[in-house]
């Protein structure tokens, strides 16, 4: 248990370092057009962005879905270690689930650009 | 066809729009009368003559000597490979000539530069303004009368310590 | 000020800048997009961006002061600029070029548009996201300019083909490094074929993006590459042939549907056409007449001893020195007319070499043309590179103006993108191989 | 030298060691000096041997601003907005003697000199400049940065 709390504290300090160290060392001469958007160098020619088009909330929602299951693969193999076939069955069946779903948006064209 | 038969055929086709026919360094050279450009211009391109290409549209200022524009067009037959300088000539008073646009589709740029950089008008051009230089650039650079190195800065520039 | 493309946009469509700062734009294009999802509804070309106001400074300047303008022009293969401005010169001037000096401007004006090729399709690959292509045509293209620089002195900007001839003499081991760079080309363009020509992702990257039929290509004025990828063989080395190119046998590759990977297709192949070019350029040009000897005395003792009377020997001046090598001169230089600079050995060694020294630089003095126009065009790496000159009997042109290639490729690019993915103006435009210095002049 | 100062001399030192290897440049290139950047940036001439190789096409992750060819009056507002979105700490390379001073171009057209619009760190001339003097710049620019003082947050305003 002791080695689980003592890599979330290294994470979290090194994580705290990485943020605040460019606070405290990073001169700060605050600029207005750091605020605008990086249009190549261009004037921006409109002025918000408008409503951004379904296809891609769903190739993003997509995303959000099979990158968590990535995730879950360290623990859950960590998890499993021991169990031979046991384990290796069940971390098969939580990544079929995924996989059909990942299928059916596939068949269902969301890849498919109009 | 010989070239001369070549420059006859153009006479009797063009008629009255020709005006001289000259010859500068091995190339031919037509003097066209500038009311009658366009139709000149289309009279080349059509078959028997089959000028297909615009190589290029330029200007020269003559402003100053002569009070006049003199636009240069560049033509090529491909089928007969061989080049045509077709010249006419517009009053420095106030500079405009048909637009070729119709014609050949980079016309429009190309009568675009025209325009930025002598101030040549073209009647007829789909969106006429300014290619190379920038919106708020007063006068047109290539005019002899614009002095070189007179600049119009965009923003404005530190002078150098 | 409202620009056009927003004016008509419609309200629920999204409007981006493909701005002058970008890496695939050549730092000096910008694209205004009218999208819907990924779809590009409407564009806007704005050029102009690398307006250096060539033409204008070209009024203010000397024949002879212009040779380093025309190198920036396409200053991906500036020879070529050089071939075309000398030429068009000559033309104007009526003086004819010795032999050896026009052998060596076909190696070098080949040399030249290999690298150009090389430039386009590396960066062409290199935004579709072959950067190993990149790399390697980079380090082909090393090569190629190590042989321009041991002959011309500089890599890029060489000022090298001069108005009647050549600057200097080939370098004395120039065979070797060309056979080392064409063997180099070779090899990299056997990579290259085998990494891009049968790429399933390189395929669907540009096979049938940015189709160009050939009546729009020949009414948009297309010349060079871009129109032989849509199948029409026009090519100013075969149309209207000038130098020897008459006597080398090369072909002209051309494409079938004008599509991206034609373009880069036919860029491929005339590589290949060039290189076969340069071997046998490598077999016309004869060997260098070996300097006769004679006694070379150092310039300082030359000096000294002119003192009292006329120097004995020929003086030995460092090879780098403009027309050092006098007998060498008649194969570079022409000969009749005041065109290019009187040898070295005559202007410090006697009066007269030294009046016609300075009166070719001093003002109203050099070159100076008849009156009249002309116009004359070589094939370029992008297509036709045309100089047109008025003179008016003075030293300095009274306008210059250049017919640049890339200029009537480019005005075709709105056209190619509208309707398709936004994705596809990387490909298209990098075919396109548009090159600022010459595009906005 | 009292404690203090001792202990950010040593921190400054560590400081400009590390930025001085890993320079994100954003490579703002317009003509022909371009073509000398990609013989710089390649196997050839290797930039990527300073830890300067890796190209940041985007001013939010671009630590070094090399202006690579003419700036036209044209270009002058695109880049003056590129040098402002840019995060600190930044630098300026004028690279080509377009960039340094107008080099060839002196006419109505072209900027003479890009330190009129931004303030420049190193010039590096030619026209186009070799590769080798391209790396000697960069390695100009790391001293320079190696013996810069840091402006630290408590005590003096920056």
């Amino acid at each position: 248990m002791l080695e689980v709390t003592l890599s979330f504290f290294v994470f979290g300090l090194l994580a705290a370092v990485m943020i605040l160290i460019n606070y405290l060392l990073g001169p700060r001469r605050p600029n207005p057009a750091r605020e605008k958007p990086f249009e190549c160098g261009s004037p921006p020619l409109q002025a918000g962005i408008g409503p951004v088009h379904v296809p891609f909330f769903l190739v993003a929602l997509l995303f959000l879905l099979l990158d968590v299951e990535v995730v879950f693969f360290y623990p859950l193999a960590l998890a499993f270690r021991g169990r031979g076939f046991g384990g290796f069955a069940a971390l098969g069946g939580f990544v079929l689930v995924l996989a059909m779903g990942f299928v059916y948006a596939w068949k269902k064209g969301i890849f498919r650009w109009s | 066809m010989g070239k001369e038969a070549l420059i006859e055929d153009i006479r009797t086709k063009l008629g009255r729009a020709v005006e001289a026919v000259s010859d500068s360094f091995g190339d031919t050279v037509l003097t066209v009368r500038s009311d009658s450009l366009r139709s000149a211009l289309a009279g080349l391109r059509e078959r028997p003559f089959d000028y297909a290409v615009l190589l290029d549209i330029t200007c020269v200022d003559f402003a100053a000597g002569e009070g006049r524009f003199e636009l240069v067009y560049h033509l090529y037959s491909l089928s007969r490979n061989v080049r045509l300088r077709l010249k006419t000539s517009v009053p420095a008073s106030d500079p405009a000539a048909a637009s070729a646009s119709g014609l050949w589709k980079n016309a429009g740029w190309l009568e675009r530069e025209v325009f930025d950089m002598f101030g040549v008008r073209f009647p007829g051009h789909p969106d006429l303004k300014r290619i190379l230089t920038y919106e708020g650039f007063e006068g047109h650079p290539l005019r002899k009368s614009y002095p070189w190195r007179l600049a119009q800065p965009r923003i404005p520039l530190k002078d150098k310590l | 000020m409202q620009t056009r493309i927003q004016r008509e946009a419609r309200p629920e469509s999204m409007l981006i800048n493909m701005g002058p700062s970008h890496p695939a734009m050549h730092g000096t294009i910008r694209i205004m997009l009218e999208l819907d999802a990924e779809r590009i509804l409407n564009a806007e070309v704005e050029v102009g961006y690398l307006h250096r106001g060539f033409e204008k400074t070209c009024e203010n300047k000397t024949y002879f002061n212009l040779l380093p303008y025309t190198d920036r022009l396409n200053y991906v293969s500036p020879l070529i600029n050089n071939l075309g401005y000398a030429m068009t010169m000559e033309k104007m001037l009526g003086v004819a070029v010795p032999e050896r000096a026009q052998l060596i401007r076909v190696l070098m004006s080949e040399l030249s548009r290999v690298s150009d090729h090389l430039t386009c399709l590396a960066a062409m690959a290199m935004e579709c996201g072959a950067f190993t292509v990149f790399l390697y045509m980079m380090k082909a293209r090393e090569f190629l300019w190590d042989t321009i620089e041991f002959t011309a002195g500089a890599r890029m900007t060489t000022s090298y083909i001069r108005i009647g001839g050549v600057r200097a003499d080939l370098h004395p081991d120039w065979r070797a490094s060309l056979a080392a760079a064409v063997g180099e080309t070779r090899k990299v363009l056997k990579d290259v074929a085998g990494l891009l020509d049968k790429n399933s992702i390189f395929q669907g990257r540009t096979r049938g993006v940015g189709v160009m039929s050939q009546e729009d290509a020949l009414s948009y004025g297309w010349t060079g590459p871009c129109l032989r990828s849509t199948g029409v063989p026009y090519d100013v080395r075969k149309a209207s042939p000038y130098l020897v190119y008459d006597r080398l046998k090369f072909e002209v590759p051309t494409g079938e549907c004008g599509d991206n990977y034609d373009r880069y297709n036919v860029r491929m192949r005339e590589m290949e056409q060039s290189l076969r070019l340069l071997e046998q350029i490598a077999v016309l040009i004869p060997e260098a007449p070996p300097l006769t000897g004679g006694l070379e005395i150092e310039p300082a003792e030359a000096i000294r001893v002119s003192r009292r009377q006329k120097a004995p020997g020929r003086v030995r001046l460092s090879p780098n020195l403009e027309g050092s090598e006098k007998d060498r001169l008649a194969g570079l230089m022409t000969s009749d007319g005041p065109v290019g600079v009187p040898p070295k050995e005559d202007t410090y060694a006697t009066m007269e070499g030294l009046i016609s020294h300075f009166l070719f630089f001093m003002n109203g003095k050099g070159i100076r043309p008849p009156k009249g126009d002309v116009y004359f065009s070589v094939e370029g790496g992008n297509g036709e590179v045309g100089f047109y000159i008025v003179s008016d009997g003075t030293d300095r042109p009274y306008r210059l103006h250049l017919r640049a290639p890339c200029f009537h490729v480019v005005a075709a690019l709105e056209q190619l993108i509208i309707g398709r993915l936004i994705a596809d103006v990387i490909p298209t435009f990098g075919s396109m191989n548009m090159i600022g210095g010459e595009l906005d002049r | 030298m009292s404690g203090f100062d001792f202990l950010t001399t040593r921190l400054e030192t560590a400081l400009g060691w590390g930025r001085k290897f890993s320079l994100f440049h954003y490579p703002f290139i317009t003509a022909c000096c371009g073509m000398e950047y990609m013989s710089a940036a390649c196997a050839h001439f290797d930039i990527d041997r300073f830890g300067a190789g890796l190209t940041r096409f985007s001013p939010r992750q671009a630590d070094l601003l090399l202006v690579v060819g003419t700036v036209t009056h044209k270009l002058a507002p695109v880049l003056k907005t590129v040098y402002d979105q840019m995060l600190e700490p930044k630098w300026v390379i004028a690279f080509g003697a377009c960039a340094v001073s107008g080099g060839i171009y002196q006419n109505y057209a072209v900027v003479q000199g890009i330190d009129r619009i931004i303030p420049v760190d190193v010039y590096i001339p030619g026209c186009p400049p070799r590769p080798e003097t391209v790396l000697d710049g960069l390695m100009k620019l790391q001293d320079r940065i190696q013996h810069q003082k840091q402006d630290w947050r408590w005590g003096k305003k920056p």
